[in-house]
């Protein structure tokens, strides 16, 4: 049954992949988009795996709709149509195409128990996760300790992407400093005239915020973890700033707060690996950060989850108010 | 007695699934976005609330239970607010209500 | 003057209190893990939120007052049925071949001061199938109804009444 | 019984697939988009329950919290070209 529901999804995916292709109109495709990325969680969650469905969740759900439409309205409605070669572009991707359907006759069936995957390193980390880091969620423990380097590096992405971002649009029209906070906010920011929401809104980021903080901090019980969590805070400020407008966002959490958060999670991660080190342990190793080598793993998963947390949000704060802030300038 | 309660969950399940998929309907014939709307908040209030108070029945007293509780709390706050701020939306673009067919139009334009 | 001052901190003192109290319930619910650190951490993902609420301006006016009013459950359970009779009514006119509609937009004065009542107010007609809130704005309620006679019963003013009458105390 | 649904779910999923391509117009795409996000939690829960893990129920409220942020996100786009459009005509005056 699970494999017909999931043929179904995977039949809507394709649907919707080729219609974001076909349209012309970029609101439209952003709206596929947000399609594409629930049919995403889905297929993850049909497939056992929680964890990065949770991630899809929290960031396809809200937060990418809301930075695409931030990039839009920096440009055009329309794909403008270039004078590219189309029928080699085909010609390519359908090689490409066979290429990689040539290179799966080669994989395991899914979910053969004979597969590789399922023979070595898999089994040995179930295995280990117990005696050595004892928490339910092997993911976690996968993630956060058995391959430490591997999140350290994706966090270093995150972190790279928004400097990125910030270098191209962070210099735009220069945001007030906190000398001059006190003047008073444009009463046309924000969806301040919009009732319903602006009330609805009100009592729901208090929650959301709780709700991600308890994804943050329960990464080693079920699905969730630093990314998640992260997104979700930084959803919950996110709706702050549309409802309240981006320059009262801007004062509960100031630039450079979302600066630090971001720098700061990446040199909490890297610098309890540097502290495991000291202790006369491995990189990341975090078994020696107390005496008893198990609470040490959850001291460790702990510091290096809030990190990650810290700096996806800071991340993704400082792009969104670096596409706003560009957005703003034009109608003033 | 836990057989009623199964009675019940699956009747209030099936129940749902129809009005889910008569809302579906509905959003596909309805002839302009206003009318539209009505029936996809069939599928929002109705569909949902039997679905999840369904599973809730078969969940019993439990965390799970309350954390559907949850679900069904919050998609009833944020349905009919997506809704009010799409229509919002429709109507400072200019989509008159009255009018039987919208055509394709642009954005922000 | 300055009584009022001191007063207005500790409700808002108390408002933060009853925060806190709701979020700790919701983690405790959520969570289902009893043990030591997760919580701790609790405890500090409540402080730090109703923190940030605070940041946030929430407890600068008396936009919320937390308090639970009885008549609530009462109002509550006469909506269920009026979403249920409506839905099986909008479920019959999708089906009908024939599409029986007859949509017109109303506006309705809403009979309740406060703006939360007023989103209560609308939020309500949106959850009932065949209405639907277009807007509100200093009080007129813009409602688009799927047929004349679900106008006509949105007109009549019971729904309308009936939240006006969740403040009374 | 659960099946029933799932498929019910899965077969709105699908019709309101159609209606974001059919459109007409932008705004029934972001509809279609919304009903897209309430089947998913529903979906999600039931599928949560069938397989027999309810604390995979986290995934099905984080989409309940969030995912009309999407709609007022595109609300707020709306409105800015709404006050952009109205200066620039006030400019070209």
């Amino acid at each position: 049954m699970t494999f017909l529901f999931s043929a179904f999804v995977l039949t809507l995916l394709v649907v919707t992949a080729l219609a974001i292709v076909r349209t012309g109109n970029l609101f439209v495709a952003i709206m596929l988009t947000g399609i594409f990325s629930l049919l995403m969680a889905v297929i993850f969650f049909l497939l056992d795996a929680p964890d990065v469905a949770l991630t899809e969740a929290t960031i396809g759900a809200g937060i990418s709709t809301v930075l695409f439409l931030g990039a839009l309205a920096l440009t055009g409605e329309h794909e403008r149509t270039g004078s590219t070669n189309r029928p080699l572009a085909l010609v390519v991707v359908i090689a490409t195409a066979l290429i990689v359907i040539y290179a799966t006759f080669d994989k395991p069936r899914f979910g053969d128990p004979q597969a590789p995957v399922q023979q070595h390193v898999a089994p040995w980390y179930l295995e280990h996760t117990p005696e050595s880091i004892d928490i339910p969620n092997s993911v976690t423990a996968v993630l956060g300790s058995f391959r430490g380097y591997d999140t350290l590096g994706e966090v270093f992405v995150v972190f790279t992407a928004g400097i990125g971002v910030l270098i191209l649009l962070g210099s735009a029209p220069a945001m007030r400093s906190g000398k001059d906070r006190t003047r008073p906010v444009r009463s046309s920011e924000g969806l301040r005239h919009y009732l319903i929401p602006r009330v609805v809104g009100r009592f729901l980021i208090p929650v959301i915020l709780l709700f991600g903080l308890y994804v943050q901090f329960h990464g080693d019980y079920g699905p969730g973890g630093g990314f998640q969590a992260g997104a979700l805070i930084a959803a919950a400020f996110i709706l702050y700033a549309l409802l309240e407008g981006k320059e009262q966002a801007l004062a509960v959490l100031p630039r450079q707060v979302l600066t630090a958060l971001m720098v700061g999670g990446a040199l909490l991660y890297g610098g309890v690996g540097v502290a495991s080190m000291l202790l006369g342990g491995n990189f990341l190793d975090y078994s020696v950060l107390t005496s008893n080598p198990i609470t040490g793993q959850h001291i460790g998963l702990l510091l290096i989850e809030v990190g990650v947390g810290a700096t996806v949000m800071g991340v993704l704060l400082s792009v969104f108010h670096a596409f706003a802030a560009r957005g703003g300038h034009e109608k003033c | 007695m836990g057989v009623l309660l199964d009675a019940i969950s699956w009747l209030l399940l099936s129940l749902g699934g129809v009005f889910v998929f008569i809302g579906g309907l509905g959003a596909l014939r309805m002839p302009n976005l206003y009318t539209r709307m009505h029936a996809a908040s069939l599928t929002d209030t109705m569909g949902a609330v039997l679905i999840i108070v369904g599973i809730m029945l078969q969940a019993g007293a439990s965390l799970a239970a309350i954390k559907l509780f949850a679900i069904l709390l919050f998609l009833l706050l944020t349905s009919p607010t997506a809704s009010n701020a799409l229509a919002s939306a429709a109507l400072l673009a200019g989509m008159r209500p009255g009018e039987a067919r919208t055509e394709d139009e642009e954005p922000g334009k | 003057m300055a009584q009022t001052v001191t007063e207005s901190r500790w409700r808002a003192r108390f408002s933060q209190l009853l925060l806190f109290l709701m979020l700790a319930i919701a983690w405790i619910f959520w969570s289902g893990v009893f043990k030591p650190i997760p919580l701790g951490l609790g405890v500090f993902s409540c402080v730090l939120t109703v923190y940030l609420a605070r940041r946030m301006g929430y407890f600068d006016n008396q936009f919320f007052t937390l308090r639970f009013r009885p008549q609530l459950i009462g109002y509550l359970a006469w909506l269920t049925r009026e979403v249920v009779l409506s839905s099986l009514d909008v479920a019959r006119i999708v089906l009908d071949p024939r599409l029986p509609i007859s949509p017109r937009v109303v506006e309705l004065e809403a009979t309740a001061q406060h703006p939360v009542d007023q989103v209560i107010l609308g939020n309500s007609i949106t959850l009932t199938p065949g209405t639907l809130t277009l807007d509100v704005h200093n009080g007129i309620l813009k409602v688009h109804c799927l047929t004349e006679e679900g106008a006509q019963a949105l007109m009549s003013g019971e729904m309308n009444r009936r939240v006006a009458a969740l403040r009374g105390d | 019984m659960y099946y029933v649904a799932i498929i019910a779910t899965l077969t709105t999923m699908a019709l309101a697939l159609i209606r974001a391509l059919l459109g007409p117009s932008v705004y029934d795409r972001v509809l279609a988009v919304n009903m897209f996000g309430t089947k998913t939690v529903l979906l999600l829960s039931i599928i949560a329950f069938l397989s027999g893990r309810p604390d995979f129920l986290d995934l099905a409220l984080a989409y309940a919290l969030i995912n009309f942020i999407g709609v007022l996100a595109v609300l707020e786009f709306f409105r800015r070209g709404a006050i952009r459009k109205a200066s620039n005509n006030k400019a070209g005056d």
